[in-house]
């Protein structure tokens, strides 16, 4: 049997809703940005796939999944500072706890 | 079932390079630390188990195997026992792409990957992942702060590494190690000594600025002296492995002299020609006597006991002289190839081992923030430029 | 043959860490269960031979990316985050969304035709990623260039301590 | 070389803009740049005017536009005339840029000068190059307006900007007649290039009145340019400028520009019928000539003098070439560029050294600044036309060629010979012999800047004129070299000459009689011939002429339009402007309790609901994705199902 396209997409299908499983119940923020990450990666892994088995003499699709990649660690990196920022002035990082902005 | 052969042989292959890898480095890497590390300290080293003591880590080893393994309570245990098999085996996985020698015209290679330099460096950043894992796991603040500062180090220099590596590529044109070394014998020189033909001798900095970044880097990434904050001794008892005991322990070194030798093969690779014999250089041997004369010179004049620590470099430098003539007369009598690739691949590599030994027994050690410094505001920027530069030179007068 | 059982264990390798990662109570575990994640992500990559993104994927998630997770959960509350409450007050629904999510996307994968086209990606297919990087996708190159770069400088300001 | 010829302006050009913006962060503020670039033009054209003596010639035009079907070309051509021009122009500019270093030192706007003096280089320069009209009168204009920027150079004295003002309004005057005659020969020629036009007039496509008509419209503008009767009134009064502006536009070369015409378009005045256009050149000059002359002999400022004496010099030229006198007309040019420069150098030295114009004031200067007394005295013997000095060859010439050719005007250049010697000793006695009669000024020599293009100008007015002289076995040099087929002059004529020294002498002594050895005091003259006396002091009410048949109407006009904006149209305009006041405060009313209302109405509804709906918002993102993610889900169901 041949492995093919509709089995990577599904994996990551499964592999997304893990993630936004995550993002929707985690109350962590370190804990969502890991979904965010799940699902990113997700993502990725259509893209490549899709760039395998639907124009495989175009680059495109590893080209995007590097740049989701890039702006990951960016987010990443941006994120992260964000909740030690936070943690610093509020001493929590449970997002439900954040809500200085609420009514 | 050919992918059960494969596997098969995927398997066969990892075990010998596992069992070569435990004895050549972390054995033999210990030994030599030990003796080099007598040698520069005037004293004698193991001597008594084996001839000139060949056997006491060999000793040793049995003595950690026979060891209990310790689990401090409040451990997290499952992460705790995880953590020294995730160094190991990233540590031995980068030995997957490095090509020791060339039988005829077979590279010894477990795979030749068309993307090897760069594995090599996300394997040896998956280490971070165990170092830290270990050290948070280990519930004991010396080995959580060796953790954090190890991880935050080697985050900090896999970037001024990756500049070297992304060198060693541009000038090569491929990522493929067994690429890379075909590369340097294609254009004439090693990489350390790449000369772009047009502006000559005005192109030797670059080569050598490259490959002192990568060597530089290279030693903050296995944590040795001068960059050994994570582990050291007088200040975290042993940083991130300080609750190890055992086996665990000694997968720890393995995986920490797995990733020396790793590193020093890659180094060999990317700048020092590989396999290949220094002879593609005419001005070779002189360089390697000569520069071995100089550094004698320079340690007697050095407030040190020289004789005990003279020795070995006299003997490299003879060892040099030796090769060269050797390789002069052969190639002269019209030998392809005077001493077997892997011989050469070997004796680079160790030349290199030597050279971080060397350094970690002579410097101290480096502040935090000067290690930082030194990554962010001294190794990057040069690297960078490094690059901009050869990258101009390369597309202006071509490869 | 071989190729599906390579993928099944990778898939499953991919699969039962992020179940891990979204589930467990124990922070630190969750983090570093993102690492075997990854790498059966890199694997599946490896799979559709697009070999520098494996790299890359390595490098950044693996390496990078956890290593960060890591330090902020030191740096914030440290410990496991155990005996705080991890799960907020809608789990039940957004388990039933993530559930139903997955039914519904992997009704729709099934029921597409996708136009596959035979062939193969070129062998050493870096060299096409650079220079589609270089050519025709040159301007996303620079614009992420300049998105790292504000970033960088963006994480350190937001990040340093005001004193 | 000639290939390059239109570099000769561009230097001057370029050190112009360089000049204006770097100003006075450059070397000599400036100075040296304005020189440097003249003086490399100036050797340029030394060389091309070297080869154009052995036969060079070049023209270059390309298309610059095209009207309709007629292109309009631009270019330039370097031929025997050009070549003199040019080097007349930068020869005497380029002394002149050296002469000002001195004269101008320490003026607040010392780097804004050189800018203006490079930039009326340029133009003139343009202008002397064009091989068309259309180049000719954009150099044309650009020169009047640095005549205008230069005269009105010390801007707050009232009187120089005044003066600026009528030299532009007048000389416009005459740009205006000649801008017609283009227009005229543009739509009967179909091209505005010179030879083009010539050869027009050549094959006959173009003769009979209508070429006459066009041949006296392009000398309207000569009439302006070079301050020909009528419109001579803005010379004098431009003397107001600094004096190296005067020597250098309104002696040397701008004012020659109306002659540098003629001479340019000769073929159409030639062709003209029976010469009627020539005959109007002709009798203006002369008349011009002689009238100025006059008026000089009752000018007390030393520049007024010098002005009219320009004036009639430029006669003399425009008489010249009304006589047929073609080469004559051109080599007069010539020759009094160098000595009228001179002249006024000269004179600005004394004013330099004086602080005042009036030569009433001085007196035995000849002994305290002796290099300017024996300059001025070279410039005057040349201007009165003495053998072996520039003036003399040349206006022997053409009072030859008038004497040959009608002699009525013949008796107007003589009577004007002997007036201009009389005039211009007149002023040398004034000012430098008997004694000084002024008690506050305390004169000295200036200094070597300002000499050494004195002695150099003096040199050239002393040999200059010998090119054109009747040499023996070799002739009169100048004539093979500029000269115009059809007017061939008249040959040298050795008793002639002997009478035209005459004149000249005769003028001198009657000078030296009354101002040297004052045997007749002025006084007496004065008395004696009150009339004419008054007639010259009036300068023949030509400026009360004007200001009754053109200034004051106009001004009534205006006075008249003022009254009718003042009253009706604004008048007009206020009335709407009251209307809609009215309007708008209706307006208001309806503003305030309508659209507002409305406005407010769905203020509070919007207030109303955002009360009723806030508390969907949460504040929490996991809520907000949660709702995403379920409306996703829909969709994607509906997709299905459908």
């Amino acid at each position: 049997m041949q492995v093919g396209l509709t089995s990577y997409l599904i994996v990551a299908a499964l592999l997304f809703c893990l993630g936004l499983y995550g993002v929707l119940t985690r109350r962590n923020a370190v804990a969502i940005l890991m979904g965010i990450e799940l699902m990113l990666n997700a993502a990725n892994i259509n893209l490549v796939a899709f760039n395998r088995f639907v124009a495989p003499a175009a680059v495109a699709g590893q080209v995007f999944a590097l740049v989701i990649i890039t702006l990951a660690a960016c987010e990443a990196a941006v994120g992260l500072a964000l909740v030690m920022a936070a943690y610093r002035s509020l001493e929590t990082i449970q997002v439900d706890e954040i809500n200085l902005m609420k009514w | 079932m050919p992918w059960l052969i494969e596997l098969l042989k995927a398997i066969g292959l990892a075990v010998v390079i596992f069992t070569f890898l435990a004895v050549v480095a972390a054995m033999l890497g210990v030994y030599l630390e030990r003796k080099i590390s007598g040698w520069i300290q005037a004293r004698l080293g193991p001597k008594h188990i084996g001839p000139q003591g060949l056997l006491q880590t060999v000793a040793d080893t049995v003595k950690l195997l026979q060891k209990e393994h310790i689990t401090p309570r409040h451990a997290d245990a499952l992460i705790f026992n995880v953590a020294p098999v995730i160094v190991a085996v990233a540590a031995l996985l980068d030995w997957v792409v490095i090509p020791f020698g060339k039988l005829g015209d077979r590279v010894l290679v477990v795979r030749d990957i068309n993307i090897g330099v760069l594995y090599f460096a996300a394997m040896s950043s998956v280490i971070v992942i165990g170092i830290i894992a270990g050290g948070w796991s280990s519930n004991n603040k010396y080995a959580l702060l060796g953790g954090l500062r190890s991880a935050s180090q080697m985050i900090s220099y896999e970037i001024p590494l990756a500049l070297g590596i992304l060198w060693a590529a541009m000038v090569a044109g491929t990522l493929s190690t067994v690429g890379i070394v075909d590369a340097q014998v294609r254009q004439g020189s090693w990489f350390m000594f790449k000369l772009p033909s047009p502006i000559g001798w005005f192109g030797l900095p670059f080569g050598i600025l490259a490959s002192l970044t990568f060597l530089t880097a290279a030693t903050a990434e296995v944590n040795r002296v001068p960059f050994d904050l994570p582990e050291a001794e007088s200040e975290l008892v042993a940083g991130y492995f300080a609750e190890y005991t055992g086996m665990r322990f000694a997968l720890f070194q393995l995986g920490e002299y797995g990733e020396m030798f790793g590193m020093a093969a890659v180094a060999t690779i990317m700048f020092f020609g590989g396999w290949t014999e220094p002879h593609l250089q005419p001005y070779m041997w002189l360089l390697v006597t000569l520069g071995c004369l100089v550094v004698a010179a320079v340690i007697l004049t050095t407030g040190l006991r020289q004789t005990l620590l003279v020795r070995p470099i006299l003997m490299l430098a003879g060892l040099g002289l030796l090769l060269s003539l050797v390789m002069f007369f052969g190639t002269r009598a019209g030998l392809s190839q005077v001493l077997p690739s892997l011989m050469w691949f070997l004796a680079k590599m160790f030349a290199l081992v030597f050279f971080l030994m060397w350094m970690r027994w002579t410097y101290p050690r480096l502040r935090l923030d000067q290690l930082l410094t030194l990554s962010w505001k001294v190794l990057l920027p040069l690297g960078l430029l490094n690059l901009l530069a050869t990258g101009f030179v390369l597309t202006v007068w071509g490869r | 043959m071989g190729e599906l059982a390579a993928f099944m264990i990778l898939s499953l390798v991919t699969l039962i860490p992020a179940v891990v990662v979204v589930t467990s109570s124990n922070i630190v575990r969750a983090a570093l269960s993102l690492v075997p994640t990854f790498l059966g992500v890199t694997g599946l990559y490896v799979m559709l031979q697009a070999e520098f993104v494996a790299g890359i994927q390595v490098l950044i998630y693996a390496g990078a990316i956890t290593v960060l997770i890591l330090f902020v959960i030191m740096l914030t509350e440290g410990g496991t985050g155990v005996r705080t409450r991890q799960l907020n007050d809608q789990v039940p629904l957004g388990a039933m969304a993530a559930v139903w999510l997955a039914f519904v996307l992997i009704v729709i994968f099934t029921r597409t035709g996708w136009p596959t086209a035979a062939g193969v990606l070129p062998a050493y297919n870096v060299v096409a990623v650079g220079n589609a990087f270089l050519s025709d996708y040159v301007l996303i190159f620079e614009v992420t260039s300049v998105v790292l770069l504000v970033s960088l400088v963006g994480a350190i300001v937001i990040a340093r301590r005001e004193d | 070389m000639l290939q390059v010829a239109w570099l000769i302006p561009l230097l001057p050009f370029i050190a112009f803009w360089v000049i204006l913006f770097r100003g006075r962060r450059l070397p000599g503020e400036g100075a040296y740049v304005a020189i440097g670039a003249l003086g490399l033009s100036g050797l340029l054209s030394l060389v091309i005017l070297g080869q154009v003596m052995f036969g060079g010639r070049y023209q270059a035009t390309m298309v610059w536009a095209t009207m309709g079907d007629r292109p309009l070309a631009v270019g330039y051509a370097v031929d025997p005339l050009t070549a003199v021009m040019l080097f007349v122009v930068t020869v005497v500019g380029s002394l002149i840029f050296i002469y000002s270093v001195g004269y101008m030192h320490g003026d607040p706007r010392y780097p804004r000068f050189f800018a203006y003096l490079s930039l009326f280089a340029a133009s003139m320069l343009l202008l002397v190059l064009a091989n068309n009209f259309l180049v000719l009168y954009a150099g044309w204009e650009l020169v009047g307006l640095c005549s205008y920027l230069l005269i009105g150079f010390w801007f707050e004295r009232p009187a120089a900007a005044r003066a600026s003002m009528k030299a532009f309004v007048t000389t416009r005057v005459g740009d205006f007649f000649m801008f017609l005659g283009i227009l005229l020969l543009f739509f009967t020629v179909g091209s505005l290039q010179f030879d083009a036009v010539f050869a027009a007039v050549q094959t006959g496509s173009l003769a009979g009145p209508l070429l006459t008509l066009a041949a006296v419209l392009i000398f309207g503008g000569a009439v302006g340019k070079s301050a020909q009767i009528p419109l001579h009134v803005w010379l004098p009064d431009a003397m107001e400028g600094p004096t190296p502006v005067s020597a250098l536009i309104h002696a040397a070369t701008m004012v020659a520009a109306g002659v540098y015409l003629v001479a340019r378009t000769y073929e159409l005045f030639f062709s003209s019928p029976d010469h009627l256009a020539l005959t109007v050149v002709a009798y203006i000059g002369g008349l011009t000539a002689l009238m100025a002359a006059t008026i000089g002999i009752v000018q007390d400022d030393i520049k007024r003098v010098l002005a009219y004496s320009t004036i009639s010099q430029l006669g003399y030229m425009m008489l010249g070439l009304g006589v047929l006198g073609y080469t004559a007309g051109v080599f007069h040019l010539m020759t009094h560029a160098f000595f009228k420069a001179l002249l006024f150098l000269a004179a600005g030295s004394v004013i330099h050294a004086m602080n005042t114009n009036d030569i009433k004031e001085m007196g035995g200067l000849a002994k305290v600044m002796p290099v300017t007394y024996v300059t001025m005295l070279v410039g005057g013997l040349a201007l009165a036309g003495v053998p072996p000095f520039a003036g003399f060859w040349s206006k022997d010439e053409i009072l030859l060629e008038a004497y040959h050719h009608d002699r009525t005007l013949f008796y107007l250049g003589a009577a004007g010979a002997f007036v201009t010697a009389f005039y211009v000793f007149r002023m040398i006695f004034y000012t430098f012999t008997g004694s000084l009669r002024s008690h506050t000024a305390h004169p000295h020599e200036s200094p070597q800047v300002m000499t050494v293009p004195l002695i150099v100008l003096a040199a050239f007015s002393g040999v200059i004129g010998l090119v054109g002289a009747p040499w023996p076995l070799v002739g009169n040099m100048f004539h093979r070299f500029v000269h115009f087929e059809a007017a061939e002059g008249a040959p040298f004529d050795l008793r002639f000459a002997a009478l035209s020294t005459a004149i000249a002498g005769a003028g001198i002594l009657a000078a030296a009689v009354v101002y040297r050895w004052q045997l007749v005091s002025s006084a007496t003259l004065r008395r004696v011939l009150a009339p004419a006396y008054a007639v010259l002091v009036h300068k023949y009410w030509w400026d009360e002429f004007y200001a009754v048949s053109v200034v004051r109407p106009v001004v009534w006009v205006a006075q008249q339009l003022r009254t009718f904006d003042v009253y009706a149209i604004d008048g007009a305009v206020n009335a709407i402007g009251v209307v809609f006041v009215w309007l708008s405060r209706l307006y208001r009313v309806f503003d305030l309790y309508v659209v507002d209302g409305a406005v407010n109405l769905v203020g509070w509804l919007a207030k109303a609901a955002g009360g009723r709906l806030r508390h969907v918002q949460t504040g929490r993102a996991q809520n907000y994705l949660l709702v995403i993610a379920l409306g996703v889900i829909v969709l994607a169901v509906i997709g299905l199902t459908r």
